[in-house]
């Protein structure tokens, strides 16, 4: 089966780990990945104001395309597009201001036939036509977890994982509609399908300091370290994320959460694919393990999961 | 000094303006300071997300428009997740931050960042950023 | 000048009263508008409203509870549906459907009562005397019937 | 058209109300204008028609002119109608054939040009004319009283009503669903601002609730429907089993001591447990057992009947049956309380999942010298006693997005009470109060409040708190005082949220089987939100207590003493008296389209499909008229107020 998924620039260039365990995880449940012709970035950031129609051109763009290629939604991994992608979708159902308006900028867009190459130009109006979702979405609702479940050759056996939602999956909820943005179930319940233990822990819809890392470095520092502590202290043995800046702060920012906060002794990151490749019998050195900054190797094993130390 | 408080239509056409650009309400906002409680940065800012939009209805656009609160902002929507009134907060920060003009120093542009740094970060980092912050 | 015929009808527990507060308030007003008690603004069938430009009315106006305040908990909302859809027929008939005028006013309103009908009774002059397609008319009553 | 032979004898009285009228309208002409005005056999003008002589010369003229109708042309009918109308019933004229035409407020006090607002009066009057002509004489409907209460549910609102009602000499069935009356009252500690121990002040009025010889205690019964109408109802009751003769228990509780099931115990809020057969709390009346067979290991001797076993006095039974039996009554009383919103929907402060962040009930209970912790402060997860104790009001209040829009309006004074006694129990511990806004409107309720902060040194922190969450066996607040901008955070070892009230559970059904006007967070709604704040839109229903909305022991003991007294209001009348002017239907005209059911606000009308007529309650018709106005056939036509009538009213008033 074909269906349309958009990896956005991260997963393309700094972070292919995620990108790649995805490709691989989806083979193993007899799912072929297909980009939209000619996709660019997303914009990452949805624009707040009113007046920033041209932002939404960008996600837009995207999703025509896929209704181009006769697509009915598009996945993504990504916490970033996924938000920008379906916010933007959104807004152009919800308002007509903002369809009149954005449409008024596609309309004229140059059209690439996929076989000929030709090139004309004219549009039809986007209207929300496809739908968005997200990788963990489309396993719960499309594929199921029963079909996982049966897929699985190496069940996680109870492996104490910290699913860790952040920002941008869960809010603002009434655009995302992933669940009770305070309460949510969706990770949890995909990390049970594949074995793993899901650990309850406050801080799962906590910021990791987003693109503070880089404007503020100390307050991301501080936000990461309390949401890696959190579950830590609950007793996980790794936390996972879906999106490659929550990966940013959390792994590859590890050592200076340490230098800051003597009492942190680290935690793995991990991104969910990696998880479900490696259960449905994916090799480990195809997930890109080694783009941690902090040693995850020892999670991905065929004996019984490590102890955990406290 | 004691902060005089005005009601001509200039005062009236920036609250106007934040309204538009934002679509919340201000005055729904009953002062709860929710916003500020969960706020992952609050610690650091200068005005509390809930000052923000306390000076927003008082008229004050001066104070807020010069807090660098408005750079401070990641739009994490956890005030606008918890607000008991609904106002996305993140959309009053960015209706104030659109308003102001020239950006001032706590803007953060593509130059800010150092190259080697750039090399490491994803590139949704540099992109939401610099839309978000930028001068 | 043209002195426009209105016929007014007033619920009961708010408009009429109203109007007795205007009057106790001694406040003036234009004498055009007569008024007819009912005990709720939903108790004015679409046939009064026709029959009330068909024996010379140039305007009719009707006065009920705000929302929310019906005496009778929501006999104000069926009249604004009523209404709604009445105005979009009288359009169809020729009739000029601001010549049908629906106010909220509370019995504490006096003041806005008698600047309602001030306004309406300026507003029908303006329109000028009601010409009746008679035959359009008779076959809405007919139908009525 | 629509005309109708005018043999009626009508008398006109125009009124000068000194120059309030005639200094505008010229009586003498409009008086005048009206003798040639069909229907109308005399006409004349007085300087006080309402004075003594005035009223004479009306009654005289009455038996003189042998009139049969009579319009008084003066102020506005709010003020004298009742006048005119006695007076004509003095002369033998059914009150039902005055009109008043008001040509004093409506006219004369409004206009400035004589003629105009002579001309104007002259319209007025002769519309009151047509009216006239074709009015009915008519007689209030009347309808027996059964006077009997039912007053539902059983907290301190219910007995109270219940007790007044009874007072008053009327008999009063109160049914309560569970095993005890009670309610939420006997579960509390200490109430504010006075702090009596709720259980003394409790306890006497049950008792005498369950000795009063008119009152008849049905608990662990429930209502299964209401039918009939205002004085008329019929009430259907179901009787649960308790499997326990209440007379034969003797409380001995031996069978407690047998019964291997455990059970957690509603009364202490699940803080502690009891067994499946039980008393709720030990002041419980009526004072008998409970077998809760829900929770009981089969009603059947060869799975346990180890209680059955041991009872001396024979008093359980596993045979008893529900039973459902009817009842007649003249009122009822919805007294049916409230429940705490759940502590599940607040994600935040961590859904419930927190053993040590509770609700201000559990709090209520933990203080309570009857309760699981013998009234010694101790936190459910561990039994310590917590030395930092934060309290969060509002939570789920004040809040449009996602839970309650409304204030709870007494959790700021349980929560200055709560604290309060915290510092009481434990002197050295630090209570911390996270509030929006504090409300103390009450009695002596600031003074309490005010008392709370200074004497008691409780903090309050003007904030509301973003997040709670458990770290190790702290629970650790997320809060903010706006006063001085500092983002704070308190490691507590126990926090206790004043959660929002909301309707009780399981009455939106029991109110759909009433068919009672609620509003639309489920609380009873009242007839008039200032004028008749005690009766509901449907006659015969009264509201009592928290069932309609937020409200304190003393304004929900003041509200069921006003329901009682709008009770004994009803049954101090021997029949019901009720305006004639409503909407019946004109069987042979009656398509039975049903449309005027939809319109009726109060479910006079129904439809009677055998004949295919709908059928009119004319108890239950307040005469709003919409019914009328929507009846495609015109067989829906009010008493005075027929559409013949209007049309020829508005007739007169553009042509005459």
């Amino acid at each position: 089966m074909k269906v349309h998924y958009y990896p956005g620039c991260t997963l393309k260039e700094k972070t292919t780990a995620l990108d790649v365990s995805t490709r691989e995880a989806m083979k193993c449940l007899d799912i072929e990945l297909v980009e939209p012709e000619g996709w660019t970035c997303c914009g990452a950031e949805y624009p707040l104001t009113e007046e920033k129609i041209v932002g939404l051109a960008a996600p837009l763009r995207v999703l025509r395309q896929v209704r181009e290629e006769n697509g009915d939604f598009v996945i993504t991994t990504c916490s970033f597009c996924y938000a920008v992608l379906k916010r933007a979708n959104k807004a152009i159902k919800d308002d007509p201001l903002k369809h009149k308006r954005v449409n008024a900028y596609l309309r004229d867009d140059i059209k690439i036939n996929a076989l000929t190459k030709e090139k004309t130009t004219g549009f039809e109006d986007y209207n929300g036509e496809v739908r968005v979702l997200h990788l963990l979405e489309y396993l719960r609702d499309h594929v199921g977890y029963q079909k996982i479940r049966s897929r699985l050759k190496r069940p996680f056996g109870g492996l104490p994982v910290a699913a860790y939602y952040g920002c941008r999956l869960l809010r603002p909820a009434k655009d995302m509609d992933l669940g009770e943005p305070d309460d949510p179930r969706l990770f949890e319940e995909f990390l049970e399908a594949v074995g793993a233990t899901p650990v309850d822990y406050p801080f799962k819809q906590e910021c990791c300091g987003s693109y503070l890392s880089v404007s503020l470095p100390d307050a991301a520092t501080e936000a990461s370290y309390r949401v890696l502590r959190s579950a830590r202290s609950n007793g996980a043995a790794a936390i996972t994320v879906t999106c490659p800046l929550c990966f940013y702060n959390m792994d590859r920012r590890q050592d200076k959460i340490k230098e800051a906060f003597l009492d942190f002794p680290g935690l793995p990151v991990l991104f969910f694919t990696q998880i479900l490749a490696w259960a449905l019998g994916v090799e480990k050195t195809v997930l890109g393990l080694n783009q941690h900054a902090v040693p995850a190797d020892d999670l991905f094993r065929d004996a019984p999961a490590p102890e955990v130390t406290l | 000094m004691r902060v005089k408080l005005k009601a001509g239509p200039e005062v009236r056409k920036f609250i106007e303006r934040v309204e538009e650009l934002s679509g919340e309400n201000v005055y729904a906002c009953y002062q709860c300071g929710r916003c500020s409680a969960g706020c992952p940065v609050a610690s650091e800012m200068d005005v509390l997300p809930n000052q923000v939009i306390r000076l927003v209805q008082m008229g004050l656009a001066e104070d807020v428009l010069h807090s660098k609160t408005l750079f401070l902002c990641a739009s994490c929507f956890t005030c606008q997740s918890r607000c008991p009134k609904g106002i996305d907060m993140a959309r009053v920060m960015e209706a104030v931050r659109h308003l102001l003009d020239p950006k001032g120093a706590d803007a953060f542009g593509p130059g800010e960042i150092p190259p080697d740094l750039a090399n490491e970060l994803p590139q949704q980092v540099m992109v939401a950023l610099c839309r978000k912050f930028s001068k | 000048m043209f002195e426009p015929q209105i016929m007014s009808f007033l619920c009961k527990w708010c408009t009429s009263a109203a109007a007795d507060l205007a009057g106790t308030s001694r406040l003036h007003y234009a004498p055009n508008p007569v008024n007819l008690r009912v005990m709720c603004s939903s108790r004015v069938d679409p046939q009064h409203i026709l029959y009330a430009f068909k024996e010379g009315a140039d305007g009719v106006f009707i006065g009920g509870c705000h929302p929310g305040d019906c005496h009778y908990v929501e006999g104000n909302y069926k009249t604004l549906r009523r209404v709604t859809l009445f105005k979009r027929m009288l359009d169809d008939l020729g009739i000029d459907s601001r010549r049908l005028r629906l106010e909220w006013i509370s019995a504490a309103e006096g003041k806005k009562y008698a600047q309602v009908m001030d306004e309406f009774t300026e507003q029908i002059r303006g329109l000028g005397p009601l010409q009746l397609n008679e035959n359009a008319l008779m076959k809405e009553e007919e139908k009525d019937e | 058209m629509k005309g109708q032979k005018k043999t009626k004898r009508i008398g006109v009285f125009v009124c000068h109300c000194g120059v309030n009228i005639a200094g505008v309208v010229d009586v003498e002409k409009v008086a005048k204008t009206l003798t040639d005005y069909p229907g109308v056999a005399f006409s004349t003008n007085y300087i006080y028609v309402c004075s003594d002589p005035g009223q004479q010369m009306i009654i005289d003229t009455i038996k003189e002119k042998k009139l049969d109708g009579i319009i008084v042309a003066a102020c506005s009918p709010t003020l004298h109608e009742k006048t005119f109308q006695e007076a004509a019933r003095l002369a033998g004229l059914n009150p039902y054939q005055i009109e008043i035409a008001n040509i004093r407020e409506q006219d004369s006090w409004v206009h400035v040009d004589k003629d105009k607002a002579t001309k104007k009066a002259v319209k007025i009057i002769k519309a009151h004319v047509e009216k006239a002509v074709r009015n009915e004489s008519l007689e209030p409907i009347k309808v027996e009283v059964h006077r009997r209460a039912l007053v539902i549910g059983g907290g301190i609102s219910g007995i109270q009503a219940a007790l007044d009602i009874a007072d008053h000499g009327y008999e009063v069935l109160l049914v309560e669903k569970n095993p005890s009356i009670g309610g939420k009252m006997i579960q509390l500690s200490e109430t504010f601002p006075t702090l009596d121990c709720s259980q003394c002040i409790m306890t006497p009025k049950m008792v005498e609730a369950s000795r009063h010889p008119r009152i008849k205690l049905l608990t662990y019964h429930e209502v299964e429907s209401v039918s009939g109408f205002v004085g008329n109802f019929k009430v259907r009751i179901k009787k649960k089993p308790r499997y326990v003769d209440a007379v034969l228990c003797n409380l001995c509780a031996e069978c407690e001591k047998v019964c291997p099931q455990i059970v957690p115990d509603e009364f202490n809020m699940g803080l502690s447990f009891r067994k499946a057969i039980y008393m709720p709390f030990p002041q419980a009346v009526p004072g008998t057992y409970t077998l809760d067979a829900e929770h009981c290991l089969g009603l059947n001797p060869v799975r346990c009947g180890k209680c059955k076993d041991v009872c001396e006095k024979k008093a359980i039974s596993y045979e008893m049956q529900e039973t459902i039996f009817e009842e007649e009554v003249g009122a009822i009383v919805v007294a049916t309380g409230y429940d705490l919103y759940s502590m599940q929907a607040l994600g935040e402060y961590g859904g419930e999942k927190i053993p040590d962040v509770i609700n201000g009930l559990e709090f209520e209970r933990i203080l309570s010298a009857s309760g699981p912790t013998a009234g010694i402060i101790r936190r459910p997860s561990d039994g310590k006693v917590p030395k930092s104790v934060v309290f969060v009001q509002c939570s789920g209040s004040r809040d449009t997005e996602k839970h309650n829009p409304y204030c709870s309006k007494i959790c700021c004074m349980y929560t200055a009470k709560h604290a309060m006694l915290y510092k009481h129990r434990v002197p050295d511990g630090q209570a911390i109060v996270f509030y929006i806004d504090v409300r103390t409107g009450g009695k002596a309720f600031d003074e309490f409040y005010q008392r709370t902060i200074e004497e008691d040194k409780v903090l309050y922190i003007r904030g509301k708190v973003s997040k709670i969450f458990k770290d190790g066996d702290k629970v650790v607040v997320w809060g903010v005082d706006t006063l001085t901008g500092k983002k704070v955070e308190v490691e507590a070892d126990m926090v206790v949220l004043a959660m929002a009230m909301v309707k009780a559970e399981g009455v939106g059904d029991l109110l759909r089987k009433l068919k009672i006007q609620t509003d639309i967070h489920g609380w009873l709604a009242e007839a008039h939100p200032k004028l008749r704040p005690v009766e509901s839109l449907n006659a015969g229903f009264y509201l009592a207590g928290c069932a309609h909305g937020p409200k304190d022991i003393p304004e929900a003991v003041a509200q069921a003493s006003a329901a009682a007294a709008k009770v004994g209001d009803l049954f101090a009348q021997k029949e019901l008296s009720h305006e004639p002017t409503v909407v019946p239907v004109d069987e042979d005209k009656c398509s039975g389209c049903a449309i005027c059911i939809t319109m009726c606000p109060y479910q006079a009308r129904t439809l009677d499909t055998e004949r295919g007529v709908v059928v009119v309650n004319e108890i239950l018709c307040e005469g709003c008229g919409a019914c009328a106005a929507a009846c495609p056939s015109g067989a829906a036509q009010q008493r005075n107020q027929t559409d013949d009538q209007i049309f020829s009213m508005v007739t007169a008033m553009m042509k005459g």
